[in-house]
């Protein structure tokens, strides 16, 4: 160290005026909060992911319905319980449009000539595929599978369904792209439900404490004790099925969880200094509540929301499957699962894709919400 | 019909109003692989509803208690009425057919070793029709029929009882002889003997038991093929074959073991894993097996069609109009409706009484044999009337109300229907309403509906059962219907040709061709099967019987 | 200073319930009043009843009885929405925890502005942000500061956005609970520095409340010593660091580290123990010289004067 | 302890009271139900049979007679007779059932929920790595996929395919395997889900920190000094939903032949038994009082700074 | 005296979402046998880091420590896996956490707390344990230990706390100490008592101890040695003395006059102005340069070489270098240090 500073020359060593208001200054540039949350996110890799995910599913629930020429209610009973086919896929599996049966039989002969006939099929687009060759002595039976092509059987050669068809033999392309509209719709719905009644109610509950804290929550335990079937069964009467049906029932019984949710958070929060704080200036209750205690709970209530959106979303098809909610043809995603669980075993293609579509929905959505509270939290901020 | 159970999951069998279903969870009868026991199993989708005979409304209280309980007849192999604890080829029948004298076989006793008599029968006919006792089939069954039945309990509104319970016609002169004097000659009387409303009971047990009878396994007596050892209410019950009983050596089972199963797909996996030997298919598994060498068949006495109800509030003037009901009743392609909801061997119905369900009393012939066909499906005929309809009535679009039951079948139901009939009648819409199945019944009550999609089975075996339905103003007409002519032949089935066999046969046909062919008052849309499973060592259950219990158990065999 | 008396205390009491059965008296009892322009500072060990004394002044809590009187009108007293406001305007507070006392998830701007939101001080956004920043430049932080969140600031920034957000609403009052407790030295020495400046230019009153005597010293024209809800002795601040009578505040004065190596070395402190007091009477307040008061019975009272005579 | 003993007095005076509304407004909205008890037979019995059955089960006394009928019957312990069953008692009707249900609900909580704090914990622990991110995506599955499809894959693929397990029924430990699992995946990904969240917060802590420096092996960080503390979240959302798995889930309970308290409450419902309605309400909202109260005494179980009378405020 | 530690170049790194936080940037020192060093400096400035850094806490896998060496009994701590380093913590090297009140767990209790570590590294039994720590319990100075290891932290006060974390860092008679302001948050009374406390036992077990505190009052009371922190670095080092009596360091001035004394006049108080430096780009030249009144052209550019002073003092500032002007340290500063110089004994009799 001695050596090099001998090189060092005296004019190095003059006293210059450096404005101590300089280490306050910004290391950062000023940017708006928005941008800047916006800029948090794209950093987040995983958010993006998940907002792509997002934006892709909104996107084909759009798009999707009107990239063939189907419509949600267009049966042609020809046509019905078709498998899955793209053209360019049909090497998968997934996509060839093929249905493979599982046929018993005494030998193999009377198994595919059974096969033929229950499924009506010409041979000339079948495959057998002998599983065992069974033992007549044995009480054993022979078994084949038999793979079919059911689009050229049924002459739809040049004809692609996507998704493949439901019983009526409607496009099921169609139809879960459009019924994943009417979940986006329903999640969003009951997040907002959750969001205006749950956080309110278990912010106030929480904030004023107390003798109110109490009666909101016996209040609480009322509305869950009393059987959320009957207070439905009885809105079928009084309501039209259809939106306002279906908000009506969210909205009754949807935001308890929220509310409770809330109300802990607040107990926690509600004695901070920063609350206090407010007080002194001569903030209102409901000032406090909405500027102060309820922005600090973000964090819990996106991690609820990610259990409500679900929830509605299957809530929606028991409201549909008691007759309180969307009226056929139109479908939603939770009804479409209902509906294919009964058949999965045989055509399991109806379950897959909305159970896909509503699991990658969920996963993109819960990543999105953690990178958005994140984003949202300017702690997260450097 | 099954306490209220939505219908379309109910086998829908005994005279109830019922609706398509796509299932049945049959029963299944596995045996233990030792082959010493021979041992049905079965799954049922329900709890026994009662097991007191005069509260047995629905298919499985009906069927449990015919396995259980003896009445004076019970139906045979075949389906006919055969001897049960009166002797068949005894019975008198005098007076013209007022009065019917039943002799009882002296070898019947009750499983507490009391012989069964004739005074219990009339201890167990004058509880069924004493009004306190709430029995719903006593009077339906009775009134009209047996003597002062109509008396003991009247049914319309504001008549006063002006009989008691004692007085009903049927008395035992000794231990082993019933007399039963009827109202008015009734030639289907005979088939109330096999049904359960009038098993004996014996006085002094059931007493005894108040209002506990019948509720568990020691709250009963049994006098029939089998006894129940075991009742798990809502899980399963046990019947083991009757030692005491008088023909237990034609009894080849020697129990029959039954579960309570409600989602059909976890029946049909009992049925693979071995657990259950016979199970109903519904069209979302039948594919599945279609190949299958245990797939079988049963054709039901049940029909299935749309209500079109001519006092709809709003729509009368359409639903009153000819063409618009032809038009209706002919756009729907009923193969496609049986191949779409249930995918099974059920048969389109262009009639109201079911084929193979009665034949004519002289030429054996079935009813549909001189009747045919009516309203088929037939698009261009239909977008003719409707066009006609359009014309006579003068719209260009109207919009209906259709109601089905909530289940997933009644869903695909009503989903079907609407494409069906907007595709091919342009300008009708269908706005639908799928309700559960109570308040399904108040709205058809009520008559607030245009379109309702229904069935009906049998009591017992008489076509009359079906055509009585839509006389003007019948309880079940509940689509105001209403045709002079269709009255008065009912009304002469009902009393003056009584005696006549064969003019009566051809009086209902008549009116059933009233209905159809001239009024197109209902649209016919299908006779039911059943699709079920069944292991191949399981004899005896390939039919139906035509009314009363599904099955005969006494006949039933396993034979490995 | 004026000889107006801004705020009057008179005895005191603030106690808590914390079970059925169990009431924590957290003030019990003092009297004391602080005049227009002075400081005024409050000590004694932690949980003694300082924030409590503070807070009640402030009406955070209610009472449990005895009176507060500010510019001769009851704090305390049943009050309108708008008398409150008012009041609100005139009384404000800067909290012990600069990271606790501060909404995470607001804006430096929204901060500060809420009093002049509440209280309608500002026409528009433009005069608001004029205001902010005006007030910003006051504390010593500059308008960049804005729009930043209070984790972006260290512990003596985010102090001072607390005091920015109490001058917002121009006070004539201000509860400072522990201003720089939390904070390293060299901050603790801007903050101090900052009050004192915004004393001379704005006119303001000073409740200070800390445990650190020194510092306490340093601003206040008067201290208090509290212990266990009561207020032991008052004084000057000059007389009660060279004339300490009570034996609590002469133990707290020993305590004091002092940052020269000799000293602390060689110090010794002098333990207090409450059970040497006289029990034979209630004690009273005293005042053993002029303005100099303490806690005492008859029999303490001289024993005191004795020892200050000597 | 008799701070404990009034606190609880309080409690429960509060719940007789929220019970009897329940009681109240449940009974007068099942009163709106369309249909009778007897609207499916109305088919074939007459208006006057009607009558006889309305008049035998008090249908036809004034609503407020049969309210103040039933409340008394409450307070004499007497839940009335059902209409579906006729004759059977409402309390042995639900005493039959609850055993399965509350059997498999336990099971299914216990189990998932277990399982759903050492996920979480781990998630926790290795924060960020593959394991997150994998366990929080199993957990949106868990949640995001009904149970009956669980039910539904299980129940081929474990029961028929394989043959490991019975398929349905109930009849012995075996059988509450495939019902148990479909239940506790979704009580499982909740509690990882917020475990994971209050974990990290807790390990985050200074006293874990502390424990650190005492040499204290990761184990016992995580079961000894974390786990405790990140309780509190976990345990006010399973409570609730711990009592509505006990008193049974209609359609697992469908899928796998269990009888349980679902299917049969819903049953009630459909046909309009209304004292089984009411009883079942009645036996449910008293568990989840019940269960909301354990929850508060619990907390202070938990955390020693949360006093009994302190979990409400 | 015997060397118990060696720290050579310790650099300590964070990742966060906006880059590297060079929390810890080359730090080096050595700690005797039983003396005790304090560490002070302004928040932030790696005192913490460092001591963490000590006992292997430094956060993974956020935290990283790309360069250095930590010497203890021969062995790089910075090489130990985390089994090893958990035989070290708490048995060789234990420290006293800043926070009473939040460094014990809510739901333990006391008794367990300290238990712990005499099982694990000592291993005895239950019994045994409890007995040691109602002695150490009593040690600290808490009345009624045996119905007080039954407690749950909230039942103590925050005085009490602290006894109790000084407890638990004292449980396995620790060769060294590393104490964290154990007394920043503990009013004057209770901290000189801590004070006392942890002198006593440092005289008792012969142990080192790292005292970190910003309060120059309880350094000038416990140190030994004093290490000044700026922005990651040692800025200045020496004895107790050096640093109170001869501070070259214009940081360190800062700090000294920053302090008001108990009879200083109404004058204003020498606040260093402006805050730290952004730690994730640390300046090239003097971290300290900004806020430094007599910064020069060099501060800008160079980082500034350790020089030394005495055998035991050195300092990091480029006014040390031979080219740099003579420039005197502030008036307050001066004038505390002549008063320092005359008046100990004067002031000595005060109490
Ligand atoms: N809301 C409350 N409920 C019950 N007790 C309380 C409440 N607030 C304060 N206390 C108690 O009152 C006493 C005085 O508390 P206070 O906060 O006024 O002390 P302090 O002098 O400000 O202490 P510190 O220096 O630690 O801030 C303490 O024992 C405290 O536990
Ligand atoms: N886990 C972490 N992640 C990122 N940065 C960290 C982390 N821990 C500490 N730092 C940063 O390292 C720097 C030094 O922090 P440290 O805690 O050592 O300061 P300190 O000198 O102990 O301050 P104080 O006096 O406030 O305790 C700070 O800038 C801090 O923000
Ligand atoms: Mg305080
Ligand atoms: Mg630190």
């Amino acid at each position: 160290m001695a050596k090099d500073d001998k090189k060092l020359s005296k004019d190095l060593f003059e006293p210059i005026e450096l404005s101590a208001d300089k280490g306050e200054e910004l290391t950062r540039p000023e940017i708006s909060f928005w941008k800047d949350a916006w800029l948090r996110l794209r950093k987040n890799k995983a958010a993006i992911v998940g907002l792509f995910l997002l934006i892709f599913i909104v996107f084909m629930s759009l798009i999707g319905p009107m990239m063939n020429d189907y419509d949600i209610d267009q049966a042609d009973y020809d046509a019905k319980n078709l498998t899955p086919k793209v053209k360019g896929l049909e090497w998968m599996s997934m996509f060839d449009g093929k249905k493979t049966w599982e046929i018993e039989g005494v030998t193999v002969e009377s198994a595919t000539e059974a096969g033929l006939r229950a499924y009506e099929v010409d041979e000339q687009f079948v495959e057998i595929e002998v599983i065992s060759q069974g033992n007549p002595d044995n009480n054993e039976y022979a078994k084949i599978e038999m793979h079919v092509d059911d689009y050229a059987n049924r002459g739809y050669d040049e004809t692609y369904f996507w998704f493949g068809t439901d019983q009526l033999g409607r496009d099921l392309w169609t139809r879960t792209w459009k019924g994943t509209q009417i979940s986006l719709y329903i999640g969003l719905l009951a997040a907002i439900i959750d969001m205006i009644v749950g956080v309110i109610y278990g912010g106030v509950s929480a904030y004023y404490g107390g003798r109110v804290d109490n009666y909101m929550q016996r209040f609480i335990e009322i509305l869950v004790g009393i059987p959320n079937l009957v207070v439905v069964i009885l809105m079928i009467i009084l309501l039209k099925p259809g939106l306002l049906a279906i908000t009506i029932a969210l909205t009754i019984t949807g935001w308890t969880g929220m509310a409770r949710i809330v109300r802990g958070q607040v107990l926690k929060l509600k004695n901070q200094e920063f609350v206090l704080a407010s007080r002194t200036l001569g903030a209102t209750d409901r000032r406090i509540l909405s500027k102060h205690l309820i922005p600090n709970v973000t964090a819990m209530i996106v991690i609820n929301t990610m259990f409500t959106i679900p929830s509605a979303i299957f809530f929606e098809s028991f409201l549909s499957f008691i007759g309180l909610g969307l009226q056929p043809p139109i479908a939603s995603l939770g009804t479409l699962i209902d509906a294919a669980f009964d058949s999965y075993r045989t055509y399991p293609y109806m379950l897959v894709f909305p159970a896909i579509i509503i699991s990658v929905l969920m996963i993109g959505f819960n990543i999105v919400a953690d990178g958005i509270r994140d984003a949202l939290d300017p702690k997260m901020r450097k | 019909s099954d306490g209220g159970d939505t219908t379309e999951e109910d086998p829908g069998t005994d005279n109830e109003e019922t609706e398509g279903t796509e299932t049945d969870n049959e029963g299944t009868e596995g045996e233990e692989a030792a082959g010493e026991e021979k041992i049905l199993r079965i799954a049922e989708t329900a709890e026994i509803p009662s097991m007191d005979p005069i509260l047995a409304e629905d298919s499985s209280s009906i069927q449990y208690q015919d396995t259980v309980y003896e009445g004076l007849y019970r139906l045979g192999e075949d389906g006919e009425l055969v001897s049960g604890i009166a002797i068949k080829e005894e019975t008198l029948v005098e007076e013209e057919g007022l009065k019917w004298t039943f002799t009882l076989r002296d070898d019947a006793v009750w499983s507490n070793g009391e012989p069964v008599t004739a005074n219990d029968f009339v201890y167990a006919w004058q509880r069924a029709i004493d009004p306190e006792n709430g029995s719903f089939y006593a009077p339906y069954l009775m009134n009209g029929v047996i003597k002062n039945a109509q008396e003991i309990a009247p049914q319309e509104e504001g008549v006063e009882a002006t009989m008691k319970p004692e007085d009903l016609g049927v008395s035992a002169p000794d231990d082993h002889t019933l007399v039963v004097e009827l109202e008015k000659p009734t030639p289907y009387f005979e088939s109330f003997a096999a049904f359960p409303t009038f098993l004996p009971l014996n006085q002094e047990f059931v007493e005894a038991q108040g209002d506990q009878f019948a509720l568990e396994v020691e709250n009963m007596l049994f006098n029939g093929p089998f006894v129940m050892t075991e009742w798990a209410h809502e899980e399963s019950w046990e019947l083991v074959k009757n030692d005491q009983y008088w023909d237990k050596d034609n009894v080849s089972l020697d129990g029959i073991s039954i579960s309570v199963v409600k989602e059909n797909s976890t029946a049909v996996s009992m049925y693979e894993t071995d657990k259950i030997d016979r199970v109903g298919l519904n069209a979302t598994n039948i594919d599945q097996f279609a190949t299958s060498p245990e797939l079988i068949s049963i054709p039901e006495n049940v029909t299935f069609w749309l209500k079109m109800n001519q006092d709809s509030a709003n729509y009368s003037e359409y639903m009153q109009n000819e063409n618009f009901r032809r038009a209706i009743a002919q756009a729907v392609n009923k193969q496609a409706f049986i191949d779409t909801v249930y995918g099974n061997s059920s048969k389109p119905a262009n009639y109201l009484v079911p084929e193979g369900f009665v034949s004519h009393p002289d030429s054996s012939e079935d009813f549909r044999a001189a009747n045919g066909d009516f309203l088929e499906f037939d698009l261009e005929a239909a977008q003719g009337y409707w066009e006609a309809a359009k014309e006579e009535i003068g719209f260009d679009e109207v919009t209906i109300s259709f109601i089905s039951g909530d289940t997933d079948t009644g869903m695909l139901i009503t989903e079907f229907f609407q494409n069906e009939l907007e595709t091919n009648l342009p300008g009708l819409t269908l706005e639908l309403k799928n309700v559960p199945f109570n308040e399904r019944l108040e709205i058809q009550k009520r008559g607030e509906f245009e379109l309702v999609f229904s069935g009906w089975g049998p009591d017992y075996a008489d076509a009359i059962s079906f055509i009585d339905m839509f006389v003007t103003d019948g309880p079940n007409n509940e689509m105001g219907y209403s045709n002079p002519e269709y009255d008065k032949l009912v009304k002469q089935v009902k009393g003056e040709l009584a005696l006549d066999p064969a003019a009566r046969f051809e009086a209902m046909q008549e009116a059933e061709r009233i209905l159809l062919e001239e009024d197109a008052a209902l649209a016919p849309i299908f006779q039911r099967e059943r699709a079920l499973l069944s292991k191949p060592y399981v004899v005896g259950m390939d039919e139906l019987n035509p009314f009363g219990p599904d099955y005969s158990y006494k006949y039933v065999d396993i034979q490995k | 200073m004026s000889e107006e008396k801004l705020l009057e205390v008179t005895n005191l009491k603030q106690h808590f319930q914390t079970g059925r059965h169990s009431i924590v008296k957290a003030v019990d009892g003092i009297t004391f009043d602080i005049k227009r322009g002075e400081t005024f500072g409050l000590v004694g060990e932690s949980g003694c009843g300082k924030s409590t004394t503070g807070r009640t002044i402030i009406r955070l809590y209610d009472a449990t009885d005895g009176s507060v009187k500010f510019a001769g009108e009851d704090v305390h007293g049943k009050k309108s929405r708008s008398e409150l406001k008012k009041f609100n305007r005139k009384m404000q507070m800067i909290f012990q925890d600069p990271y606790a006392s501060l909404n995470p998830r607001m804006t430096v701007k929204e901060i500060i502005s809420e009093g002049l939101d509440i209280h309608g001080l500002v026409a528009n956004d433009e005069e608001r942000t004029k205001r902010v920043q005006d007030l910003l430049e006051t504390v010593g932080l500059n308008k960049e500061h804005a729009t930043r969140y209070p984790h972006e600031f260290s512990g003596g920034q985010r102090q001072r956005i607390g005091i920015a957000r109490a001058l917002a609403v121009e006070p004539e009052f201000i509860i400072a609970d522990e201003p720089i407790s939390a904070l390293d030295v060299s901050i603790q020495a801007q903050v101090v520095n900052l009050l004192k400046k915004l004393q001379k230019e704005h006119d303001l009153t000073y409740l200070f409340i800390a445990h650190d005597l020194s510092m306490v010293k340093y601003i206040s024209d008067r201290i208090g010593v509290m212990y266990f809800g009561k207020m032991v002795e008052l004084a000057d601040s000059e007389e009660l660091y060279k004339n300490p009578v009570h034996p609590y505040t002469k133990s707290l004065l020993s305590a004091i580290p002092l940052p020269d190596p000799d000293y602390e070395r060689n110090r010794k402190r002098i333990i207090y123990d409450p059970n040497n007091h006289d029990t034979s009477e209630e004690p009273e307040f005293r005042e053993i010289r002029p303005n100099h008061w303490v806690l005492c019975t008859t029999k303490e009272f001289e024993a005191y004067k004795e020892e200050l005579n000597n | 302890m008799w701070k404990m003993g009034r606190f609880l007095l309080q409690r429960i005076v509060y719940m007789i009271i929220t019970l009897f509304i329940i009681a109240t407004a449940t009974f007068f909205l099942m009163k709106l139900l369309p249909g009778t008890p007897f609207s499916d037979i109305a088919t074939k019995a007459s208006d006057a049979q009607l009558e006889i059955l309305q008049e035998r089960y008090g249908l036809n006394d004034p609503v407020p007679v049969q309210y103040a009928n039933y409340i008394i019957g409450i307070l004499q312990g007497d839940l009335g007779v059902s209409f579906q069953f006729d004759n059977r008692n409402v309390t042995d009707l639900i005493m039959d059932r609850i055993g399965p249900s509350a059997q498999l609900g336990l099971q299914a909580m216990v189990i998932g929920t277990v399982l759903g704090i050492m996920l979480g914990m781990v998630a926790a622990l290795r924060h960020n790595s593959l394991l997150d991110y994998s366990a929080n995506i199993a957990a949106v599955i868990g949640i995001s996929i009904p149970s009956f499809i669980f039910a539904g894959l299980l129940q081929y693929y474990l029961g028929v395919e394989l043959g490991w397990l019975p398929v349905a029924q109930w009849d012995g430990i075996q059988y509450t395997i495939m019902p148990t699992i479909s239940l506790m995946i979704f009580p499982m990904a909740i509690c990882a889900r917020f475990m994971r969240t209050e974990m990290l917060e807790v390990l985050g802590s200074d006293y874990i920190e502390l424990a650190r420096a005492k040499g204290v092996n990761s184990a016992s960080i995580l079961f000894r000094h974390a786990m405790r503390n990140a309780l509190i979240p976990v345990i006010t959302v399973i409570g609730p939903m711990a009592v509505s798995l006990m008193t049974g889930t209609l359609v697992i309970e469908q899928i796998f032949a269990v009888p349980g308290l679902g299917e049969q409450f819903v049953r009630s419902i459909n046909m309009n038994d209304y004292p089984m309605i009411m009883g079942t309400t009645l036996f449910f909202s008293v568990l989840f009082i019940g269960v909301v109260l354990l929850v508060d005494i619990l907390y202070g179980v938990i955390d020693p700074r949360i006093r009994v009378s302190g979990g409400k405020k | 005296m015997e060397k118990i530690l060696e720290v050579k170049d310790l650099n300590v790194t964070f990742d966060t979402y906006s880059g590297s936080v060079k929390a810890v940037r080359g730090v080096t020192f050595d700690l005797k046998k039983g003396e005790t060093l304090a560490i002070v400096g302004e928040s932030g400035s790696g005192k913490s880091v460092t001591t963490k850094a000590l006992m292997g806490l430094i956060p993974k896998p956020a935290g990283k420590i790309p360069k250095g060496e930590i010497l203890f009994d021969g062995k790089d701590l910075t090489k130990l896996s985390d089994k090893q380093m958990s035989k070290i913590r708490g048995r060789d090297i234990s420290m006293i956490f800043q926070d009473p009140m939040t460094s014990l767990n809510p739901t333990m209790k006391i008794g367990r707390q300290i238990m712990e570590s005499l099982i694990k590294h000592q291993k005895m039994s239950k019994d045994k344990a409890k007995e040691r720590a109602i002695e150490l319990l009593e040690l600290v100075g808490i009345p009624n230990p045996k119905d007080r290891i039954d407690q749950y932290p909230h039942q103590f006060s925050g005085g009490m706390r602290q006894r109790v974390v000084i407890a638990i860092a004292l449980a396995c008679n620790p060769k060294i100490l590393l104490a964290d302001e154990p007394t920043t948050a503990l009013d004057v009374t209770i901290q000189a008592q801590i004070l006392e406390l942890m002198k006593d036992i440092q005289k008792k077990t012969d142990s080192s101890i790292v005292f970190i505190t910003h309060d120059l009052g309880v350094v000038a009371n416990v140190a030994d040695r004093v290490a000044v922190m700026y922005a990651g670095k040692i800025v200045e080092i020496g004895t107790v003395d050096d640093i109170f009596y001869n501070p070259k360091h214009p940081y360190t001035w800062g700090l000294l006059g920053s302090m008001p004394t108990l009879d200083s006049a109404e004058e204003e108080l020498i606040a260093i102005p402006g805050s730290p430096p952004d730690l994730t780009n640390p300046p090239t030249g003097d971290a300290f340069a900004p806020r430094n009144p007599y910064a020069m052209k060099i501060d800008t550019e160079m980082q500034p070489p350790m020089f030394k002073v005495s055998d035991t003092h050195y300092a990091a500032t480029w006014l040390l270098h031979e080219n740099a002007p003579e420039v005197d340290p502030p008036e307050a500063v001066k004038r505390r240090m002549r008063d320092f110089a005359e008046g100990s004994m004067e002031k000595g009799d005060r109490s």
